[in-house]
């Protein structure tokens, strides 16, 4: 057997990120040598990101199943049942790599990208979200990548409009060389007409519809798994450039297309674009596929099939229809102004075949494209176990309002007005609450009913850095947390797992490590994995960034005047506390920001204490005994109770019992988990107490709400004005330092 | 001395703007037009007499702010 | 009253437009395509939504204002009857002459999604009579390009005969003289860049925008 | 044929992106720009070669859709 085609070297094989083993494996499928077309199908299949080829051994390890889950991981996006015949489908997806080299059209194509993903399925997309992770705020390129990131965010979703609702934002110098971008998309749909990428018979024509397809983003997919370096630069003309008109366009036309009954499957191009979407609807309806690369398409003149295989322009969908049933997409499509083409047909051959110009130019079985992909168990091990860090091994501050102050104005705490502001958050006119809004969550009414979704987004890779494990453990908790804290029943979430290069051990080690904390959780909190993402080689020169398993959850609220958010505290109302506080200081807020360390072990989760503390929280809401509901995670009571200040425009007098084992700055920073500040009028309060006594759940009394100010024991005291321009103030001042031209 | 600087995305970059304005002519009826490209034109009033020192300068400010090197480029003129 | 809303392929707030409508008349709005020619068969009040018409390429509002419907709204404003344009719909309107000056890019260069502080300037038009002259209001902005500029004879004229109907308590986006709304001459047409149908149910966070239906449609 | 449009903004009309433009200019140290304005460019591929019948639709084309005659001029170069 030669060991390569006409004009391939073992330098190509090698820049396309194929191995010496692989590449063996290639060469016994095929019997032959693959040609440069062929190389180039196999590449961005067994690429990381469309293969998971380090990661699926352990993310089997999710539960993924459950009562209301009516799709788990496998197809475009999750869909769990949410009532009344209705569905809720999403996913959240990672664009890290494209955003750091131009972070506007990076972002706003990751936007584009996880809503095809979600309306690829028949759903109507309801609702975005975005986390992401930036570099130190004095780093050089932090605030040109933020702004270049948040107005893609919000130049995209504003203009197909679907309101972005909410995410999360943290800043670290781990993320300097690599920020990241991940997005998140909800959709609705009736359960009676989902679509799914299987379902294709042999003889059905392929349709393509969307935009044209030009030579964006060639190897795109495996840019996204490859190491960054100093030469990145050169990788640049790769980045697409989306156009969110012609998103809106293909969303209208595909829901109305799939409100016929012409589709046998369809497939978004994402991630590797005309090769990825036909291989996997080949491989999940067990079939061939021939398509005439002449019918595609193009925007450029002389494009060769490698260059339209691996393109990743945006906007592109494709469809299998049911035989003869071709003029309905045409119909649509052309009303929408769209391309639309039949490109080829399925076929019975188990064969992916390809002619251009009269030739054959690719013929290979689809099997070993997909299934056969290439899988490694990567050696891993776990990090050192670090000692937990309690508030008592920690100097006392003088001044607990001073200490506020700086925490509620530092990067991860204060306010994200900034950001979301440029994000509309209303379009649809379903959004009850947003990033605006005293909610743990945000909350979208289900159109026409009183039902709403409870969405969030959430991880703390100071825990997950500190402590994989439980870190892991501790993102699904706080998620599970959050739509609990408003009153909703959590159902299911999706993620997206970022972490660096996983052939060294140590970063194996912390992705396994969090991946087994967080199916844990889930198991215990009912709340599956129904979709998600991986994103690895997340490293420049070798440092990694902090792992960030990032956890999208979704929950569902029966009655929207069921619900509570953090904003309705008034005076005279006495302040509870569910869940105990120990002090608990590793990793936390405080420490980084007053301490300057960011050392001790991540909080520890008891899993089923998170349960009980939940359920007893929800029942109160639902019970009507609560004016304010938030729950206790980065700087501990203390920024709890000053986020229900602000949002509740009143002050709070905290009492700290002075004989207490937990002395004042734990008692009002510890990070200890499962633990939910709650404000009520004094019949409810005892009644609250009442309930938690015969329920064995701790909660305690921890001050009374009026004044201007947040004070301890009657000290210390912090005007809420003052606090508020200090917490509203870091981050425009953080970007008016920018320089920066319109676009 | 004014300074004309022209900035337009790099050939095979995709247009959004330009593709929706040749939509929109061709729905006007005006069938002669294949193709349509949109572009920003910058004017720059600058002090100083030198031509070289300002077509130096200019050059910076494009590669620097006024143009995205990752899908812009540009062409200065001066006047 | 029978209503038209206006679809474009960008538009992104028709749904909210006809549920604002059909929540204040108990009517369903007709939902006309811009593709077509002409308005349904007794239509009295049309309403063009914001979105991104045609995503908002070389002008907000440019294409979509010459778009194959235009004509026949133009024509339907000349008979007096009412036609109101919010946020990409004032665009429109502006960008076809049917309302004075036009919608430039924010000041802050910078897209801004707020509640907005309203002033109600004028409560004498059909789209405000509900309202106390005077009042000031809450309701969405969530837009790109609402820096209103007109030139200072414009400006004043207006001003003068009443068309300024909205003034933001706190400008946001650098328009001239803080407006927000504007009527035409014969104050049947008018734009703003406020969403009134994103403010008419408890779960906006507020029912500011409940009115300017009412005074316009008369409740159900 | 190519025709190569300037869309300008007419003298007094306000324009936030080019006084963004000179005032980012500034803080990154050119203190030689005094003004900055931003203006658009279209560039349309035409077919037929009629130069006189072709100025004259890009010039149709220019006031029915390609500007704003409330706040922008434009000029028209034929290639
Ligand atoms: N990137 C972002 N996009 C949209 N909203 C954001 C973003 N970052 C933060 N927010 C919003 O700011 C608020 C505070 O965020 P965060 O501090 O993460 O909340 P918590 O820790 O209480 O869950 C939330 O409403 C959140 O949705
Ligand atoms: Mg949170």
């Amino acid at each position: 057997m030669t060991q390569y085609a006409e004009g391939i070297t073992a330098e190509i094989v090698k820049e396309h990120g194929i191995n010496d083993e692989e590449y063996a494996v290639i060469l016994e499928r095929l019997g032959r040598a693959p040609n440069m077309v062929e190389l180039g199908i196999f590449s961005v299949m067994w690429s990381e990101h469309c293969s998971y080829k380090s990661s699926r051994a352990h993310l089997g390890k999710f539960p993924t199943s459950g009562e209301k889950v009516i799709q788990g991981p496998g197809e475009n996006a999750g869909v769990i049942d949410i009532g009344d015949g209705q569905a809720c489908i999403f996913k959240m997806e990672s664009h890290n790599h494209p955003s750091y080299i131009e972070p506007y059209q990076g972002a706003a194509t990751g936007v584009g990208g996880i809503l095809r993903d979600v309306f690829t399925m028949g759903a109507r997309p309801v609702a975005l979200m975005n986390a992401l992770r930036f570099g130190a705020p004095d780093h050089a390129k932090t605030t040109h990548l933020v702004s270049g990131v948040v107005a893609g965010i919000g130049g995209y979703g504003n203009c197909v409009g679907v309101p972005t609702v909410g995410g999360e934002t943290n800043f670290h110098a781990g993320y300097n060389g690599n920020i990241l971008v991940n997005a998140m998309a909800v959709g609705l749909a009736d359960t009676d007409n989902i679509f799914y990428a299987r379902g294709a018979e042999p003889g059905q024509p392929i349709v393509y519809v969307g935009s044209k397809t030009g030579r964006d983003g060639i190897h795109g997919a495996t840019m996204a798994s490859a190491e960054f370096d100093d030469q990145s630069e050169e990788k640049r003309p790769t980045v697409q450039v989306g156009d969110p008109f012609v998103e809106k366009k293909l969303i209208e036309a595909c829901l109305e297309l799939m409100a016929t009954d012409a589709i046998a499957a369809i497939q978004d191009m994402g991630a590797a674009g005309l090769t990825s979407s036909s291989v996997e609807m080949a491989d999940k309806g067990g079939i061939g596929i021939h398509l005439d690369m002449d019918k595609v398409p193009q925007r450029e003149s002389h494009m060769t099939a490698y260059e339209m295989m691996l393109s990743e322009s945006q906007e592109r969908m494709l469809v299998i229809m049911k035989p003869g049933r071709e003029d309905v997409a045409y119909d649509i499509f052309k009303k929408w102004e769209l391309d639309v083409a039949v490109i080829g047909e399925t076929t019975d051959s188990g064969r992916m075949v390809l002619t251009h110009k009269g030739e054959t130019v690719c013929d290979i079985p689809v099997a070993p494209l997909a299934d056969d992909a290439p899988k490694y168990e990567r050696p891993y091990f776990p990090p050192e176990a670090r000692a937990q860090l309690n508030a008592k091994d920690i100097a006392k501050p003088d001044h607990m309002g001073d200490i506020l102050l700086k925490l509620m104005s530092s990067p991860d705490m204060a306010s994200k007005a900034w950001i979301w502001k440029q994000y509309d958050r209303h379009v649809m006119a379903d959004t009850a609450a947003s990033s605006e809004d005293p909610s743990d969550a945000a909350i979208v009414r289900v159109h026409g009913t009183k039902k709403a979704l409870a969405i969030t987004t959430d991880c703390t890779p100071r825990y997950c850095f500190a402590d994989p494990y439980e870190g892991g453990k501790q993102a699904v908790a706080e998620a599970w947390r959050n739509l609990t804290a408003t009153g909703a029943d959590p159902i299911a979430i999706t993620d997206c797992l970022n972490f660096g290069n996983p052939e060294r051990e140590e970063i194996m080690g912390q992705f396994v490590g969090c991946i087994e904390g967080m199916a844990e959780a889930c198991d215990v909190l009912s709340f599956p994995v129904v979709s998600g993402n991986v994103s690895l080689y997340n490293e420049t020169n070798g440092v990694a960034i902090p792992p960030t398993p990032a956890v999208g959850g979704v929950g569902l609220i029966p009655d929207m005047d069921q619900r509570a958010g953090f904003g309705g505290m008034k005076e005279g109302n006495i302040l509870l506390v569910v869940g105990e506080t120990n002090g608990a200081m590793g990793a936390s807020v405080y420490l980084k920001e007053i301490e300057g360390r960011e050392d001790g072990g991540a909080p520890l989760v008891d899993l089923k204490t998170e349960k009980l503390h939940g359920d007893f929280v929800r029942g109160q809401i639902r019970a009507g005994r609560l004016t304010a509901c938030h729950d206790l995670s980065d700087g501990g009571l203390a920024c709890g109770a000053a986020d229900m200040a602000l949002a509740s425009d009143c002050g709070i007098k905290l009492a700290h019992e002075p004989e207490s084992t937990v002395p004042m700055h734990g008692f009002l920073f510890g990070e200890d988990q499962a633990r939910y500040l709650l404000a009520a009028e004094k019949e409810d309060a005892i009644a609250i107490l009442q309930d938690a006594k015969a329920e064995e759940v701790p909660v305690q009394v921890v001050g009374l709400a009026g004044g201007t100010a947040i004070t301890v024991n009657g000290a210390h005291p912090l005007e809420l004005d003052r606090l508020r321009a200090a917490w509203e103030g870091w981050m425009p001042g953080l970007m008016d330092k920018l320089v920066e031209a319109a676009e | 001395m004014k300074a004309k600087i022209h900035v337009y995305l790099k050939p095979g970059v995709l247009d959004p703007q330009g593709a929706a304005v040749a939509g929109a002519l061709h729905n006007m009826g005006y069938d002669e037009v294949t193709a349509a490209r949109q572009g920003k034109l910058i004017e720059l009033d600058l002090t100083g007499d030198d031509a070289d020192t300002a077509r130096k300068r200019v050059d910076e400010m494009c590669s620097k702010l006024l143009s995205n090197p990752v899908i812009e480029s540009y062409s200065i003129e001066l006047e | 009253m029978k209503s038209a809303v206006i679809v474009f392929p960008g538009s992104n707030c028709d749904r909210d437009a006809h549920d604002a409508i059909e929540k204040v008349t108990g009517h369903k709005p007709a939902m006309v395509w811009h593709q077509e020619s002409d308005l349904p068969e007794g239509t009295e009040f049309i309403m063009v939504p914001g979105g991104f018409s045609y995503g908002d390429y070389l002008r907000c509002g440019a294409m979509a204002s010459r778009s194959a419907i235009m004509p026949a709204i133009v024509a339907h404003a000349a008979t007096g009857a009412p036609v109101l344009g919010v946020c990409n719909g004032f665009q429109i309107l502006t960008e076809s002459g049917l309302l004075p000056g036009a919608l430039m890019r924010n000041a802050g260069l910078k897209f801004v999604c707020e509640k907005a502080k309203l002033k109600v300037e004028n409560a004498n038009t059909r789209f405000t009579s509900h309202y106390e002259g005077g009042a000031e209001l809450i309701v969405p902005i969530a837009h790109h390009d609402g820096n209103y500029f007109a030139d200072a004879d414009t400006l004043d004229r207006i001003e003068g005969e009443g068309q300024v109907v909205f003034r933001y308590g706190n400008n946001p986006n650098g328009s001239a003289r803080d407006i927000a709304g504007i009527t035409n001459e014969q104050g049947n047409v008018m734009g703003m860049m406020p969403h009134p149908e994103r403010a008419v149910d408890a779960n906006h966070g507020g029912t500011d925008g409940l009115k300017l239906f009412e005074s316009l449609l008369g409740s159900a």
